[in-house]
């Protein structure tokens, strides 16, 4: 893997910055969370995006409201990223009225309309077709928004994602395939479900590929930057594959069920290391560069986490739903 | 008032409601030339933009719907035949009936997903089924059949203006031309059913395709002396509770008259609500009149044996009215 | 006989079939290790062919069974959650419910269909839902609900052994470890459901996780004196008719317990059944304590407020018995 | 496109023959069932193969009855090219009991499990996981047996396609993806649903690929003998796209209910033709080369058309299904 220096140039110091707090806020809201559940603070499980934070970040970096993202079962980060509130986020995850969607979704359906979040999605594959009607809204509107499918390399394997690419490339959709391959579908190794290379599946189609390092926000940052401009130029779809890796569990606490392990334990350290985190690699950027001091990183870290256990404290004093909540919110009759 | 076919009343309604709003597409395979002729016209007047060919591909069709409607568009999504329903039912299941509760209502999903469904034509098992039971079930989308041209209008434009995904699934054979309301604001409610025959003696309640058979058995039974009152349905969902017990209030008996398959059919369910909160009206048994349990068949003469025709209603009636 | 809970006591029923007969195979998403603990060590037993983790791709691993099947194997296609089972719902309805059918009984197809299904846990509405409505109005498929760890055991092993596609589906709870015989030829025969309480005043039929809550309210209602007859009924398809009228005959009232949202539930199809054939026994309306039709809600106030607990099974039968 | 001599070396004239025979076999059934649908002599609707013999043909010439096919809407060829019975077939189309599905399946669902035939399938891609599934079986028996299954241009854009190819090759499936492109998937033209080649979506899955000239039954005979020896020998999966040509209607009499012409009658002479048609090639072939006279065609030609007359003959003369029939073969209650 390249290092992040060699990157640095349409990106300024500024931008770098933002994104890093960006993902310091995914990273601690995530740590919180796999805390939390081990006491049972709230009612879900969660799957934790901790690791891939350069990959939602540095894309939806470059999007406002009027785009749109549909995302993963692993969809807080891409929720943060796209400017979803975190207080609000995390009282959805604890279940409460004060939820962005009244406690009613939970870790895997969080969703900002209003800010272009489509939503999480349970099913595996599921934001695909959601995503690419946002990307024919878009080109219809013709006003330059840009819709992104955030998903798993698991998720590369449903025969929809096919169906997507033909109909982005036939209609050149606004439309960013971001293929985050964080090394496993739930407890299997990729290489064990998946023939040949995710990213080749766009060729067929003529759809730009970017195969990219997911553990650096430049380099994602430069490959997104490329997609969204497409998009923006009515350029049509992109497809880019991450590479990252997944830190915890697929979901936490998943050795309290599982009957054996998986993957070894040096390979999730390796992951952890300075060289690959991809908030460590950040913060070495920043201080071989003098762009940051220790000092500056720590006062960075305890703000972000301020924040953080603000929104849980608000998440934890939020009253809980009404019952009639429950009956509300299918079809009007 | 003119008279029309089925399928020109459809596509009168297409062309009217995306005249008055060009927020409404429509996409389908083959929407262009139209296999059916619910579309046809469509895209030499609105355009290729807003009246687009899709590849076939019902999983990404179903769940594109959803998305462009949640980005401020009205799509309308042609699946052609009631059976590729379930080749997009993960979309439809997953997504369309639950996206607005799971996000607690922050979204619009005025989607309509539009098929033909039933037998009749010898078209088979893959090109005959019901599919609407499991679309009830869902409890997230509305369902609605229309039994003629003038329904099939009526109803079209108000799943069209309808916020929420609504079902729109007419009859393959289509029934002969009826008398269609000129006026381009002829909404029929989604909710409503209609009392298309008045009687004493029992209730029938019909759906879809099979209105046109009841009103058939109706007037044989009338012509024998027995009162009908015949309530075409219209909506599966929301079913019209109302219509259907206060008809059971006055009669005292029930027939319903389904094409789907028998287990959890339309016809169940409405059975299920009658014999819960009509239970002391009830002076007989509540009957169905069913496709049972099977496929649809080739044969016209084994296709006609499984689909209830005429005969199956009033002799089912008959027997029904001896039983006292 | 040995205390079992749900998931080994399924465990149990596949090693066994595994091992009893060649032809079977079991394919899944992380069928090796298991997420949910069905098929944990079966692949170290069995091997990678005769166990196999597939990519995730639903649509054609529910096709490729009854393609496997008809070509001589016996294959378990394992789906995990009931919501994936509407993924791939193209193959399960327009080949594995009619594939036989179309082509007059030519093939046998041995597929057994397994996922767990409904709510309870916080797993909000893409995780949580019942999709057997849609699966019993399929006609061309059995299904089949256990409701603890002995009829777990047995009704896999007969769903194994049949020559038919079958739905396996279990909730995700499970329930509190029962008895279950050791014979390894502990069958429950499909299409049987077992009356696990007598009682003269009224009948409760309940399906998968609603035994157990029933079971409760059964006692509850003993205690104020009020004697029920408790079917667990097991198989959704086919059902188990005689016994469910045998039971209304004798209490004249009956209440169906049932996870499904209601519109087209099996409750409503049982209800359906009764009021059809056993009209003359009954005294009281039909009803049914169901989930209302909305999707199933994360926050666990909303859930359990949404899906049926002892309290609705015990205040609607007070409420009925209070009506005559 | 190139002739057919250039290609003629390991197909004896013996097998050639064959192959001609069972094509024009297919030729003239189809052709009395274009005729006889105008007379309402059958009740369902029908897709003739008519044009696309070359495909089937040269294909299944080389399976046995342990193989397995699975096909579409458009299904008469495969099942007589892979040996079903003629007769029932017929009988099957006319809806009578003597029909191959006792006249329950028609002409959408010709199926002969015996003959290795999973049938027709009136679900576009429908037959595919019936395919997988019986390459799956044929692997586990190890017996060298492969599975085809035929599919459209349009079926390609079905996602359940690339499921099938990532499985197949994953597993290395004695499985071969046998593309029809006639051009029209229905009454649009392939161009305008198909982004890319078709034939270019096996590549990322590392799928051998063969393009051939579908109306060269020797071209057609020479890529499946690769596909099906990688079958046999345990090689795994093979793809090919045969370019032919749908000289019919997509389905007979559409010009009644059609508004409007989707292509140019041009097109459709100009396939038609000694030079395209797959059935004047092999006979300008036999003569060039005098394996066959004139006179040989013509005595072939009517011993094919009395077989055919025969079959019809049969399935008129064949009793109406009774009608108890309609209340089994479902599930066993
Ligand atoms: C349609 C469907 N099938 C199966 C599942 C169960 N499931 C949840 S996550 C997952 C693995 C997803 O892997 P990947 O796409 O790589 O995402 P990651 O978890 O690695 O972020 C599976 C199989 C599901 N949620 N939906
Ligand atoms: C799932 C599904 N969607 C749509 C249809 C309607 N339909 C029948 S044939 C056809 C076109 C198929 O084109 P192609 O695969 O190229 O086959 P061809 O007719 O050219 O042989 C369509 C859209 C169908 N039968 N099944
Ligand atoms: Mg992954
Ligand atoms: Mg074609």
């Amino acid at each position: 893997m390249m290092s992040i220096k060699n990157y640095v140039n349409n990106l300024s110091d500024e931008d770098l910055k933002r994104i890093y707090k960006k993902m310091l806020m995914i990273r601690k809201c995530e740590e919180h969370l796999g805390e939390a559940t081990k006491n049972g603070a709230f009612p879900g499980a969660v799957h934790l995006y901790i690791g891939q934070e350069a990959i939602a970040v540095p894309l939806c970096d470059q999007l406002n409201d009027s785009d749109w993202i549909s995302s993963t079962h692993r969809g807080h980060g891409h929720f943060i990223a796209k400017g979803g509130d975190v207080k609000k986020m995390m009282a959805e995850i604890y279940g409460k009225s004060t939820g962005i969607c009244g406690g009613k979704g939970g870790s895997m359906h969080v969703a900002d309309f209003k800010k272009g979040i489509i939503g999480a999605n349970g099913v595996v594959a599921g934001g695909m077709g959601l995503a690419v009607g946002a990307a024919l809204a878009s080109k219809m509107d013709g006003n330059g928004a840009v819709s992104i499918i955030f998903f798993g390399d698991g998720a590369a394997n449903q025969g929809v994602l096919m169906e997507a690419m033909n109909i982005c490339s036939l209609w050149n959709l606004p439309m960013i395939f971001m293929c985050e391959n964080n090394q496993y579908s739930e407890f299997t190794h990729t290489s064990e479900v998946t023939s040949g290379k995710i990213i080749d599946r766009a060729e067929p189609f003529g759809i730009p590929k970017y195969e990219v390092d997911g553990n650096n926000a430049v380099d994602v940052w430069q490959a997104a930057y490329q997609a969204v401009q497409r998009g923006r130029n009515d350029e049509g779809p992109s497809f880019i594959e991450a590479h990252t890796y997944r830190q915890r569990g697929h979901v936490e606490f998943e050795y309290t069920f599982l009957s054996r392990t998986y993957r070894d334990q040096n390979e999730v350290e390796l992951w952890k290391t300075n060289e690959k985190d991809p908030i460590l690699r950040l913060e070495s950027y920043f201080i071989e560069h003098n762009k940051y001091s220790g000092d500056d990183i720590e006062k960075i870290q305890k703000e972000v986490q301020d924040e953080v256990d603000d929104a849980v404290k608000f998440a934890i004093e939020s009253p809980e739903p009404d019952i009639s909540s429950a009956m509300v919110h299918m079809i009007e009759r | 008032m003119s008279k029309q076919r089925m399928m020109p009343a459809i596509n009168l309604a297409l062309q009217e409601e995306m005249k008055r709003d060009n927020k409404v597409i429509l996409y389908g395979e083959d929407a262009g030339i139209s296999l059916l002729g619910q579309t046809t016209g469509l895209q030499e007047n609105f355009g290729k933009d807003r009246v687009r060919d899709t590849p076939i591909c019902e999983n990404i069709m179903t769940g594109m719907a959803v998305g462009a409607a949640a980005a401020g568009y009205r799509p309308i999504c042609h699946l052609l035949y009631g059976n590729f329903i379930y080749t997009g039912f993960d979309s439809i299941a997953n997504q369309a009936a639950k996206l607005k509760y799971m996000t607690a209502g922050q979204v619009k999903l005025p989607v309509v997903y539009m098929a033909v469904i039933g037998g009749g034509r010898s078209a088979a098992a893959q090109h005959s089924d019901i599919p609407y039971p499991a679309l009830m079930n869902l409890g997230g989308v509305k369902v609605v059949v229309p039994s003629n041209s003038r329904t099939a209008k009526g109803l079209l434009k108000s799943a069209i203006r309808d916020d929420n995904p609504v079902f729109y699934l007419t009859a393959a054979g289509g029934g002969r031309p009826e008398e269609v309301p000129d006026d381009d604001n002829y909404l029929i409610p989604i909710g409503k059913s209609e009392v298309i025959n008045q009687g004493n003696d029992v209730t029938i309640i019909s759906i879809g395709s099979m209105t046109l058979k009841a009103l058939q058995a109706t007037k044989k039974l009338n012509d024998k002396g027995i009162g009908v009152d015949l309530i075409d349905l219209l909506s599966l969902v929301p079913i019209d509770e109302d219509t259907i017990i206060n008809s059971l209030k006055k009669t005292g008996r029930v027939v319903i008259v389904d094409e789907a398959r028998d287990i959890c059919s339309a016809a169940s369910h409405i059975s299920a609500i009658l014999s819960d909160k009509a239970f002391k009206y009830l002076k007989s048994p509540i009957k169905r009149v069913t496709v049972k349990d099977v496929a649809i068949p080739y044969s016209p003469i084994l296709e006609s044996h499984v689909i209830p025709d005429v005969a199956d209603i009033v002799n089912c009636i008959e027997e029904l009215l001896e039983l006292n």
